[in-house]
């Protein structure tokens, strides 16, 4: 029942979708890198995103031009302030731990998590917020695939963004630093870079990439407080996938889940897709725990 | 034959380089073998084989002349056969007590035997004060002879222990070596890894020294340190 | 002091704890507080199951909720396709819960941290979606309902006190026992253990799928209770409040999880009517107690307790 | 998160020997379940609240029934079934209310009619459409508002008319979706068994329903039947037109939701909306009792928002109840049952009675009106709507605009 159409069709969805995954992925990625950790706060990061974004354009009916940058800014400085407060004990000397770093760090942001969710859910209310679409074209033709405006206009923001950061890892002096902790976090503070602040700017870009898939997706899914658990265990799958820290690696298996849900959810099963990632995750993590491309290994 | 241990043909590649090449000793019931060669010598390594931790690309390891290649550490354990790390391991968020206990237990002692045990462990190895104490709070070198104790709460067939002297205040350190004299003494068997070359000439009727993954001598232990061979190796390994 | 004195002034506490609890019908027979002291019990049993892995052993797993929610909907499915009776309804949730977890456990062995946080999330997610997606057999979120056990309130009080109470001694026993040393010993240090002649795998799967039957035991025994089961039992917000309640209560203690849940459970639906922030404030305190007392309320006792012995914290 | 407090009320889901009957105190209370937050319609739980509170303040304007006026307690179900059950036990037990009014959702009605029955308290159903509720035969419980069976043969009828041969039903994964697909389709089998229909359940909590639509882009149906509720239905239909497959010159969006006259429905859908066929419980060109004129300026003049089905179905709900009770002269239970079975009561809609039938007709108004009419324009009011199938007469197709 695969027709070339319908393939063409999926194909374009798939990507498209993979795209909002990256922009969440990144960050999560960036952040194992640096403090091989994993942040169970990502969603909320999405989530505060996707509120800055609403209420800023909405309720002060700011321009989309500046709503955009300002969820940006909201989500970075809340994932500054997490890495200042919470963040640095993982540093810290622990051996006298009564909880061991691993654990102190699931809980932690798992508990941060939840905070986030209540505090929005007690401080804004549980109703789901429509926000201003970017565009107001309700379909658009790309390539063989039909597509909301909004949608375009938000993948487009989106590739942009991920190019943005691939220069600044890649070429910008922070970048680097950023890849020489991830590689070996004491050689690099032996080498003279400041593996803290390195720590800070990773957390802050990870929080504002995450909200600003938030706020660019918050037409589409209305904000809410919950809205941040679906992408954000979305990443925890595509960050396995990729290979725990490795960013293109995260980059490349966002599109690729994209895809797979896309065709899958045609094909396999519509009822189960959403379960599709998450078994590949639990395979990856036992067969090949570095992940399509990532080098590095379980610890085990 | 009466080897309680035998290392046969032992080799063990990581990549290009070759840790430990095609070794072979015998260690008799009550011999107190010292292990000695330069840094990267594949001393830890060989010993990492004997204990289990790894596992050898060729030769085989017999324990009584039995084939035991592959065995994982808990199972020779359960022979007898101890193991000493060189990075004290030790179970921080128990109390030295419990300790001990664990490895009692495992092998099978019964509750008050292994506290019986135990305590005269603590008394014998002088920590007795810090019993109740978190292990994770004892000193660098209490957790050391805490470790120590942790290898004889049944008496082994054959302890190895890697560089137990290293880092260690002298009492702590002269401590052990009584241990470990009054042991030897009553027929148990060591093989003790350590660059303190007193203490190996003071402990050890007999020595194997390494280089480069090889035994080069392996014999008496003034002979050994007598051996050519083994001068060049120490002065290559200081010149290099 | 030493471990298994700690571990049985702990039960001796939690004991206590238990009969006081058991008088409260005497003052209290409302049955809205009731039902709150009942889910309060079923929280206190997740949590204990919970730190037998993450308290005890070191295995960080984020299913218990899912593992629960399989016991609920093992019992469940028997009664409404085999309309099995009660009894064998929970036996057969329990079980269900504990074979699944013996898998589980075995598969997750050699993972660790962040690791195995993801991989028992991933499954706790599975489960959830593939509950509330087989409609035909699920009823999906719409819940399957069943048959009531009986009507009783305060019955219902004594009976989840009871099972509380036969978690915390099976616990006790467990922990006592050597299982108790060589677990905390592979939460420390899996090669010392292992050194020490420790079965690595046998012990840690046999955490896992306790932790887990337990689990599905409580799950079972509220489906009962609510008479009808939803794919939210297994969401992972209830994962993150038995991980709180543990948290705060006192992590690798006997008594911190109960303490735990009946503190953050019945003080939440009392703080409901006004304003209902509670859920605000326990997070908060889950990261105040896991940045600074990481010994969770029992450990503030205990140090209180014996001042010239500082506990570590 | 609510999803953990829930289960504290959750836990309340059991009959008790105790307190069997809501006894009564001045005021009279009546007990209230609406969906005030998501995942449920949030509009329809709003909607549902204003009227009650209008009619409320109606009846005590007029002073109340047994002298006594008429307090309403509200409680939040999220549209979880798990909490509508918890929120009518807690009702009941806690608050005492002589009668439950208000649940707008099938399935959250399913769950609290259980408590209510077990308790043997009125329970009054405002807008829970599935058969099922009526099959179960309760005694308790009371059915003033519209029926899946009713827009099943209304919808198998407009279809037929519009001589329809594919036809493809999106339906939200809920007792009165899947009810309501699975009633469809037993009609169109009765009135037109030539017609292929087939129907996809969709997660109303999903954000992205392309995997189900994007088959149709290919070759597709000369009807799309939506059975969801809002907000999943607004995306479902803003997909569904983004794809290009209806509304389309081949294929007509056909609504058996009555979404149309929500409030919130414009903002949420634009081209996608043009040219839709509703199945309407209320169009203001229906012929109607005075009563409805007074409520729906009293409801216009509170909300601003113009009269909607769900403003009438909630205030006949309460009225219902306060005329049973001065009937009955008392808030008893059993008098209050006999009392509403005896219901002739002229509303905001027509004639209120109860059949007393078994099997769907059970406790059910059985000649609720309805019409179909058609969304011509961008930002139409229903009011603008032109009518396609007059209450009680057949669908006209040359009536139809083709999309």
């Amino acid at each position: 029942m695969l027709t070339g159409a319908l393939a063409a069709d999926l194909a374009v969805n798939g990507l498209v979708t993979g795209l909002f995954y990256a922009l969440m992925a990144v960050g999560l990625a960036l952040i194992f890198g640096v403090l091989r950790i994993v942040n169970f706060a990502h969603g909320e990061f999405y989530m505060v995103g996707a509120y800055a974004y609403t209420i800023v354009a909405a309720r002060l009916g700011v321009p989309l031009a500046v709503a955009l940058p300002t969820a940006f800014l909201f989500g970075a400085a809340l994932g500054w302030i997490v890495e200042r407060t919470l963040m640095r004990p993982l540093y810290a000397n622990i051996a006298t731990w009564g909880l061991m770093r691993d654990e102190y760090a699931v809980i932690v942001t798992f508990g941060l998590s939840l905070l986030l969710v209540n505090l929005v859910d007690k401080a804004i209310g549980p109703y789901a917020f429509r926000a201003p679409a970017l565009v107001s074209a309700s379909r658009i033709v790309v390539g063989p695939a039909l597509m909301s405006g909004q949608k375009v206009a938000a993948a487009g923001v989106t590739l942009v963004t991920l190019a943005f950061i691939a220069l600044f890892l890649r070429f910008s002096y922070w970048g680097r630093a950023v890849r020489a902790v991830s590689q070996n976090r004491l050689g690099a503070s032996l080498a003279g870079i400041d593996a803290t602040a390195v720590s800070s700017l990773v957390f802050a870009l990870a929080g504002g990439l995450a909200a600003l898939a938030g706020a660019l997706l918050s037409p589409i899914i209305n904000a809410s407080p919950d809205v941040g658990a679906f992408p954000a265990i979305k990443s925890y799958v595509i960050v396995v996938l990729g290979g725990m820290g490795s960013i293109l690696g995260a980059f490349i298996a966002s599109l690729l889940l994209g895809l797979v849900e896309s065709f899958g959810a045609v094909l396999v099963s519509y009822q189960y897709r959403d379960t599709f990632g998450l078994v590949l995750l639990i395979l990856f993590l036992l067969f090949r725990p570095q992940g399509l491309f990532g080098e590095r290994g379980r610890e085990v | 034959m009466s080897s309680l241990l035998s290392v046969e043909g032992v080799t063990k590649r990581f990549g290009g380089l070759v840790a430990v090449a095609d070794v072979s000793f015998d260690i008799a019931p009550g011999e107190l073998v010292g292990l000695i060669g330069p840094n990267g010598s594949g001393k830890t390594t060989l010993l990492n084989i004997m204990s289990g931790h790894l596992f050898a690309d060729q030769g085989t390891i017999r324990l009584d002349g039995e084939p035991c290649t592959g065995f994982k550490p808990q199972r020779l354990a359960r022979r007898g056969l101890m193991r000493m790390f060189q990075l004290t391991r030790i179970f921080p968020r128990m109390n030295v007590l419990d300790n001990l206990l664990v490895g009692g237990r495992a092998l099978g002692l019964h509750v008050d035997e292994a506290r019986e045990r135990a305590d005269a462990l603590l008394e014998e190895l002088q920590i007795a004060h810090v019993r109740h104490l978190d292990a994770g709070q004892l000193s660098g070198g209490q957790m050391k002879l805490l470790e120590f104790g942790c290898c004889f709460m049944r008496t082994p067939r054959l302890a190895l222990l890697d560089e137990p002297f290293a880092a260690i205040h002298p009492t702590m350190k002269e401590i052990m070596s009584t241990f470990i004299r009054a042991r030897h003494a009553e027929g148990q068997t060591f093989v003790l890894v350590s660059h303190d070359m007193p203490v190996i000439v003071e402990l050890c009727p007999r020595s194997i020294c390494m280089n480069a993954g090889r035994v080069l001598s392996d014999g008496k232990t003034s002979d050994v340190l007598a051996a050519p061979a083994v001068i060049e190796a120490y002065l290559g390994g200081a010149a290099a | 002091m030493s471990g298994d004195i700690r571990l049985r002034r702990e039960f001796i506490a939690t004991a206590l704890l238990l009969v006081m609890l058991a008088l409260l019908p005497l003052v209290q027979r409302d049955v809205y507080w009731l039902g709150v002291l009942v889910v309060s019990a079923y929280f206190a049993i997740l949590a204990s199951s919970w730190n037998l892995l993450a308290g005890f052993t070191g295995q960080f797993s984020l299913a218990p909720a899912a593992f629960a929610m399989i016991g609920a909907y093992g019992a469940a499915l028997s009664a409404t396709y085999y309309s099995v009776p009660p009894i064998l309804g929970l036996i057969i949730g329990t079980g269900a819960a504990g074979l699944i977890g013996l898998v589980l456990g075995r598969i997750v062995m050699r993972l660790k941290g962040p690791y195995l946080a993801l991989t028992t999330l991933s499954f706790a997610e599975i489960a959830r979606l593939v509950a509330s997606n087989s409609i035909n057999i699920t009823r999906g979120d719409l819940g399957l309902p069943i048959e009531g056990w009986f009507n009783d309130r305060v019955l219902w009080f004594y009976v989840f006190l009871g099972a509380l109470a036969f978690v915390i001694c099976g616990l006790y026993l467990l922990l006592r026992s050597k299982a108790g040393l060589f677990l905390e010993a592979i939460r420390d240090d899996e090669i010392a253990a292992a050194r020490s002649g420790v079965r690595i795998v046998f012990w840690k799967t046999a955490a896992f799928a306790i932790s887990s039957a337990a689990a599905g035991f409580a799950g079972a025994l509220y489906a009962y209770f609510a008479s009808l089961v939803t794919p939210e039992l297994g969401l992972v917000q209830q994962t993150g409040l038995v991980v709180s309640m543990t948290v705060i209560g006192g992590m690798g203690s006997l008594i911190g999880p109960v303490v735990g849940a009946f503190l953050v459970y019945v003080t939440s639906e009392w703080l409901r009517d006004v304003g209902g922030w509670q859920l605000v404030i326990f997070a908060a305190l889950v990261i105040v107690f896991a940045r600074l007392f990481r010994t969770g309320l029992w450990g503030l006792v205990t140090a209180a307790l014996q001042p010239r012995r500082g506990k570590p914290a | 998160m609510r999803n953990v407090s829930h289960l504290a009320i959750a836990a309340l889901t059991l009959s008790v020997s105790l307190a069997g009957s809501a006894y009564a105190a001045d005021p009279v209370k009546v007990g209230v379940t609406v969906t005030q937050s998501p995942p449920g319609s949030v509009v329809q739980g709003t909607q549902v609240k204003d009227g009650l509170e209008v009619a409320a303040k109606m009846l005590n304007d007029q002073g109340g029934v047994l002298g006594r006026p008429i307090e309403l307690v509200v409680e939040d179900t999220q549209g979880l079934p798990e909490k509508a059950r918890a929120a009518v036990e807690k009702l009941i037990t806690r608050d005492k209310v002589v009668a439950i009014v208000g649940e707008h959702q099938s399935s959250n009605v399913l769950a609290g009619m259980e408590v209510a029955h077990r308790y043997h308290v009125p329970y009054i159903n405002t807008n829970g459409w599935a058969d099922a509720i009526r099959e179960k035969g309760y005694p308790e419980v009371f059915n003033p508002n519209n029926y899946n069976r009713r827009v099943a043969m209304a919808a198998a009828d407009s279809i037929k008319k519009l001589g329809a041969k594919k036809v493809v039903a999106f339906a939200e994964n809920t007792d009165y979706g899947i009810g309501l697909a699975k009633g469809i389709a037993e009609q169109l089998k009765a009135v037109a068994p030539d017609i292929s229909y087939r129907f996809d359940t969709l997660d109303r909590a999903a954000k992205d329903y392309l995997p189900a639509i994007l088959p149709l882009r290919s070759d597709p149906p000369d009807v799309v039947v939506d059975i969801m509720l809002p907000p999943a239905a607004y995306i479902m239909m803003n997909q569904v037109y983004e794809q290009g497959v209806a509304p389309a010159t081949k294929t007509w969006l056909y609504d058996a939701s009555g979404l149309a006259d929500y409030p919130d429905f414009w903002q949420n859908v634009k081209e996608a909306g043009k040219d839709m066929l509703v199945f309407g419980l209320y169009h203001p060109k229906m012929k109607a009792p005075e009563l409805a004129k007074t409520i729906g300026d009293a409801y216009t003049k509170k909300t601003g928002a113009q009269p909607s089905r769900l403003l009438y179905q909630a205030a006949d709900s309460l009225l219902v109840v306060a005329d049973a009770i001065k009937r009955a002269n008392s808030t008893e239970p059993d008098p209050l049952v006999k009392a509403l079975e005896a219901t002739k009561y002229t509303g905001t809609r027509g004639e209120i009675t109860f059949s007393t039938e078994s099997g769907y007709k059970y406790h059910q108004w059985l000649d609720i009106p309805y019409v179909t009419f058609q969304i011509t324009e961008i930002g139409q009011k229903v009011a603008d709507a032109p009518l396609v199938e007059q209450a009680g007469q057949p669908l006209d197709p040359s009536k139809l605009a083709r999309p």
